[in-house]
């Protein structure tokens, strides 16, 4: 049992130091969630990319350095630690890419891979519906077959990125009368600005349009756009939910730099006594994430599977962001109410947390069935 | 003891929500959150008819002499209609100036206060509420918390100055309106110190019909007719928060000062300051707004200046007295917007379905919702208790327990609603918002804690 | 609306006061979980009822003092801000009595209740079974017709008070073979040291016997011990649950003066502020407690019955205990783990709290379905 | 990086946890509590053959060298028996020892701790565990928290002197007995300075067999087997903690001592003081010990007298390691507690059932029982990233999040069992009181918290 490093690991730690030190814009970006600052994290997506930062996992031929989870990891945590901006690709990167690199053809991945790598197309997920939150198998937009390809017709919501992204992917019903809600759902790409398409941009809490709805309206995919089997959809899209996409969803590094800029914040503000405990807590729980998620990638590297531990996982970085944004709201005071810093921005997306990718209450429901065997109950 | 609202008070709390039911507060919190205050006024003037304002204001300025238990029923029902505007900043105003007992002041402005002529905003920290669209600015460095050092803790600052007959004209048909009264009046008994008890323990007067009609020649409410205001130079001494820098780690020195606004109400008579005036509608370019996490909400710093009063106990007590009321009916507020998302959520997650039953009957909702419930409830009766002794402990312990129970509420309702409720398009949105802000509002929970303990060890 | 006490109120309390002052023993008496200490709270009791203190809101005939709700809880209030000692009566005074004064006979009342006063004879209640916890409708133990009377036989479990009191009262199935597992049970007095009864004390987790289980071997009862009709007994316990009972279970003077007692004891440690949340939320909440009384209170005494509002005031107060008794136990450090002090023993009582008189599940259950009107699930 | 525990390591778990499970550790505990340490003994001998002593213990003494990770797996197992005694504190008296680099004293004690032939109990504040039954007391000023006068903060007091051969015979066949070396050792480099890096990267040795069988000439353990030994006076100028008087608010001042105590494996060799001697197996009487909330500890304060050692860098330095890993073992007991308690409550709430159903279909139980799971899973590798850098800020964090976990778990087991949990007979209780007595063991969570803030900004 270690946590050293390897020379060469260490090596390529110092040269994403380096870069980064080089590179990170010295004023933050405009929000991501604006067309301004939309426009100026693409601009960053392709400055990563110029020099092989965007996707450091992925295969050298499609814009990556081969790095394993290890370097990733590392990576992760300089590039967070030095205050670079969120990552507007990475929907695409870590929900799709995965897919395609297990259930992709070559060709796809040849065309898609190096525009993501590079921001030049944003992907935008589209997985819910009005009626399928919490239970997404019951989808009900529609892929119908036509000639070389599917007409895709409904609506999606909660749609991250699609207010300004470029083409989108997600699961529909291409099969409607299989008697079990997750049978017959296909796997699709397709362009947001291909006709049937509308963008409905939707305001977060905040007001700027986080996400969007998309009213599809006979809207032509040609085959090449499907992923994997037609009505194998569901599993596909679940293959991949328990490799190592689940640890990168939200990476380590982002909570620590995060705990230490709240750190800094109680520093500044005289080190208050009476806020110890919170400060203290997300610095721990930042440490505890960290090396859960090392536990997690050493078992990964030796090849045991990863799985229900990622509702663990979710739950666990959902409830740290929130208490961490939560305590640095109380430490600005009246200032704490500002919709114009920095922590009211993350303390918005924080709240999002327990809901998306699956409710904490799912996850729960999971942990408990899964992990703990409890008997299944009516929810 | 009869710890119960009587049928009047109840009567009051039922024709509030009726009104405010018909008004459609969300489109009014929209409009009033696009900078557009036009609804928000013409729901200002029904609220003030409704007799509201004039709970905070004595009788010889045309209200109904203070109410705190009335206060509290009527915002909690405007905390259920998240009605926006400067509602408890205008209250503590006019608490604030009935205990400057300086009659020409408060015979200037109080009279339009009650009748909702006048909006006033007010703070005892570094931001105003909504100063763009008040008539009368006030500021005081907070009789508890300021740190010593200049400016010293209850020095006022006072624009214009007090003998400027530059207020609305008071209605003239007011039976109340006195002669200046410069030394004790006799309504002075009624607050000797901070606390105070309840002086009344009748029942008081019903609230409605409300007894000030708008001054008839106040020109109509409206962002677009605010004319000019002279505002004086910033003296290069005074320091002014810089919104953009972070800010200090102890609590910078609060620049209190009383200015008037550019103001629908307040002609733009000279002052002897003689800088350019601002552009009527929008503050000072120096001084930006911080948007609040509550869209109905936007947050002024100071502008320099102002008119300052000497330090005086009567200034400090008029002080404590105004915060202690800021902070109740910011409390009771914050109930209501609790109560309003409490049954919102109720209403949601009986119809919502998931894997085929309304999510209202998973085990794991019903205990969220349990537990907002009891900490409403909880909160309630601290909040009347404090009306009836407005002590600075029961206060602060209305604060907590009632901007706690509400923001846990606002998290469970988002929670529960899911990606809806995360949008700024739901309503909801308008209610979990400001269950955040007025958390921090008037005293935060730290500051509000620290009270409650330095009460001293005393018999409840 | 208001909270001011008339001048004979306020006589009542200074003469409650004056007696306390006078009696209340200087020095903490013995656990009451042990037979010293029950002993010598036994003799409290006698003291109080010597002064008709015991029983304030009794009519005098049986030994109160015909108090009303206002007066008994301005006397709670002097009783435990006086430090006086826990009631070992409790268990009659506020289970057995009302339900006496609603169901029982005259002649039951004039047996029963002075004794009960005086302490002479100390009830235990016998609810619970080992199979019926949370779902109490669900009790095994019979009460089979004999001549005259009735013969008991089953066991009963987490009798609290039983390891040294003298009777004791509870629910039996005197007819077994109805639909409903509420019906056919039936509510009867019974003397622990009757032929058949064997009770054997339970430890709780001091090791103090605070509870007993009972083993009962066709134990006879007479009629004349019978409360209401056979068979009406569930009806009959429930029917006084939501009165002034659920009101006098905890009563706020106990909180008031614990918080106090923590305030001091936070203040003796040299204040820390990183304890002072924890500190002051204990004082608001009793003070919420106590108001949240008062109202309820001033609504029976209009005339409305009290009903689900008990489950509210149960999860309060339990958690409020405990939290006040946790934030003790951490202003002690290092001491806070001996068992030998009071704050220990009022932690290890407090942690019962969420426990009996129904669980806080089962209550926020209830919550959910009575107050908020949610659908019934399977829980 | 590999951050995972090895085959071999696994084996050491699986076999302590085969070898606790035999041995019936409720049963242990219960004599334990009642004050016959018999069993406790016996069992306190298996765990030192199965080498869990040794992992404390450098090679020269008869160990295997501080192997933290090996420790941490130890614990953890020792905890989810809920095994009695002061483990901890034999450990982390191992670590002062052989950092205060006195080869004369540390080869007297260390082999006889390693071998499980002599028991330790050590204190850095005002009670030491167990000290009836321990055979070497010792006691030193918290050298974190102390706060400055006199005693010095890491002033060290010994009794018997250090060249008194008193100590328990080595066993014969010790290769690794040294001759004493008083300059600098070369196994002193491997733990410079605190915090230290582990120094070992590769596999550890297996940890069965032990190699320290009982010291042959050892006298049976047992409880009623000890000879009276002296115990010097109290001086009078040495304030007492009185048992019954309330606390001083402020940290009161260590009275830091390194004494002996009645002991099975000490002989009465006399020592300079010529007190009356206590009874054997009852504390003094002017030091009743305070039983805790977990039935199996009593805490005892410190006896007057002791040997003083110089005030020396070293003494500091040993004693803050000594700290470091009484912590580390105390998270890792947590851990172990809550894991234990965690198990047991899903067993039980899947047979028990109410309603007709098994109350683990509950979603209310469903998700206590989850969150329980995320806090001991998530604090798990904070204990062993903890163990492989051991600085004081990890060690403080893992304290934590272990205690704080296992405390949760204790709240919800507690909760699930109902009144059955709540009972000292059944079982499960050994566990829930345990969790919370180590919570404020060797540093309470306010002092790990502010250890934690206090590391200063670094990268993790």
């Amino acid at each position: 049992m270690d946590l050293a490093f390897t020379q060469e690991e260490e090596a390529f730690r110092a040269e994403a130091r380096a870069w980064l030190a080089a590179h990170v814009p010295g004023a933050a970006l405009p929000s991501l969630e604006t067309a301004e600052g939309f426009a100026a994290h693409r601009a960053w997506e392709a400055e990563l990319a110029a020099d092989r930062w965007s996707v450091v996992n992925w295969p050298v031929e499609y814009g990556g350095r081969g790095a394993d989870l290890v370097r990733w990891l590392l990576f992760e945590e300089e590039y967070w630690s030095a205050g670079a901006p969120g990552r507007v690709g990475q929907n695409g990167i870590s929900l799709l890419a995965p897919t395609l690199f297990d259930h992709g053809t070559e060709e796809q991945r040849a065309r898609v891979l190096p525009s993501m790598a590079t921001g030049e197309v944003v992907w935008a997920q589209a997985w819910s519906e009005p009626e399928a939150g919490s239970d997404l198998a019951s989808l009900r937009s529609r892929a119908r077959r036509t000639d070389g390809g599917w007409l895709l017709s409904g609506q999606k919501t909660w749609s991250s990125r699609a207010a300004f992204a470029d083409r989108a992917f997600g699961l529909f019903r291409s099969e409607p009368d299989l008697p079990k809600p997750h049978q017959g759902l296909t796997y699709l790409m397709f362009d947001l600005r291909a006709p049937g398409v509308t963008v409905r941009p939707i305001g977060r809490l905040d007001g700027k349009p986080a996400f969007a709805e998309l009213f599809l309206d006979e809207v032509f995919v040609p085959d090449e756009d499907v992923i994997g089997e037609p009505g194998q959809g569901w599993r596909i899209a679940m293959s991949t939910a328990g490799n190592e996409r689940g640890l990168m969803l939200r990476s380590p590094g982002r909570f620590l730099a995060a705990a230490e800029a709240l750190r800094t914040l109680w520093t500044d503000r005289g080190s208050p006594r009476h806020e110890e405990d919170r400060v203290a807590d997300a610095l721990i729980g930042a440490r505890a994430y960290q090396l859960f998620t090392h536990a997690a990638a050493s078992r990964f590297l030796e090849g045991d599977p990863l799985g229900a531990e990622s509702s663990l996982n979710k739950v666990f970085w959902s409830e740290l962001d929130l208490a961490l944004h939560e305590t640095a709201l109380d430490l600005l005071g009246e200032e704490g109410e500002f919709a114009d810093t920095p922590w009211s921005e993350g303390y918005v997306f924080s709240l999002a947390g327990p809901i998306y990718a699956g409710t904490n209450e799912i996850q729960r429901d999971i942990i408990a069935e899964r992990l703990l065997g409890l008997p299944k109950g009516r929810r | 003891m009869r710890f119960l609202l009587d049928v009047e008070q109840r009567a009051f709390a039922a024709s509030l929500d009726a009104m405010l039911t018909a008004a459609d507060t969300p489109s009014v919190v929209r409009d009033w959150s696009r900078g557009d205050h036009t609804s928000g006024r013409a729901l200002w003037s029904r609220i003030a008819e409704a007799g509201v304002f004039s709970l905070a204001v004595e009788e010889k300025y045309g209200g109904m002499g203070l109410r705190p238990v009335e206060l509290t029923v009527a915002f909690i029902e405007l905390g259920r209609h998240a009605v926006p505007g400067p509602l408890v900043e205008t209250v503590a105003a006019a608490v604030l100036l009935d205990g400057l007992d300086e009659a020409c002041r408060a015979e200037r402005l109080l009279p339009a206060l009650a009748s909702g002529a006048s909006v006033a905003t007010f703070t005892t920290g570094r931001y105003a509420l909504d100063a763009d669209m008040a008539d009368v600015l006030l500021a005081v460095a907070d009789p508890c918390t300021a740190v010593p050092g200049p400016p010293p803790a209850a020095t006022l600052y006072v624009t214009p100055p007090p003998d400027h007959p530059e207020g609305p004209p008071t209605p003239a048909d007011r039976p109340s309106r006195l002669p200046h009264t410069t030394a004790d009046p006799p309504t002075r008994a009624r607050h000797p110190a901070a606390p105070v008890p309840h002086p009344a323990t009748s029942a008081p007067q019903p609230p409605a019909p409300a007894p000030h009609p708008p001054a008839p020649n106040s020109p109509p409410p409206g962002p677009n007719s605010h004319p000019p205001a002279p505002v004086p130079p910033p003296p290069a001494s005074t320091p002014q928060p810089s919104p953009s820098a972070p800010q200090p780690p102890t609590p910078a020195p609060h620049p209190p000062a009383l200015v008037p606004h550019p103001s629908a109400s307040t002609p733009p008579t000279p002052t002897s300051a003689s800088a350019p005036a601002p552009t009527p509608t929008s503050p000072s370019p120096t001084n930006p707004p911080h948007p609040s996490l509550d869209p109905a909400r936007r947050l002024f710093p100071l502008p320099p200046g102002g008119d300052p009063l000497p330090t005086s106990p009567q200034v400090s007590e008029a002080a404590a007295r105004a915060l202690l009321l800021a902070r109740l009916a910011t409390a009771a507020q914050a109930l209501g917007v609790g109560v309003a998302l409490l049954d919102k959520t109720v209403a949601y997650v009986k119809q919502r379905t998931q894997f085929g039953v309304p999510i209202g009957s998973f085990q794991a909702v019903k205990h969220r919702l349990a537990d907002a419930k009891i900490a409403l409830e909880f909160a309630r009766p601290l909040l009347f208790g404090t009306a009836l002794t407005l002590s600075p402990g029961d206060v602060a312990a209305a604060k907590v327990a009632a901007c706690e129970a509400a923001y846990r509420t606002a998290r469970t309702a988002l929670q529960l609603h899911g990606a809806i409720g995360y949008t700024a398009e739901y309503d909801l949105s308008l209610w979990l918002t400001k269950a955040r802000a007025l958390r921090t509002a008037w005293g935060g929970p730290r500051t509000c804690r620290a009270l409650v303990l330095s009460g001293g060890g005393r018999r409840w």
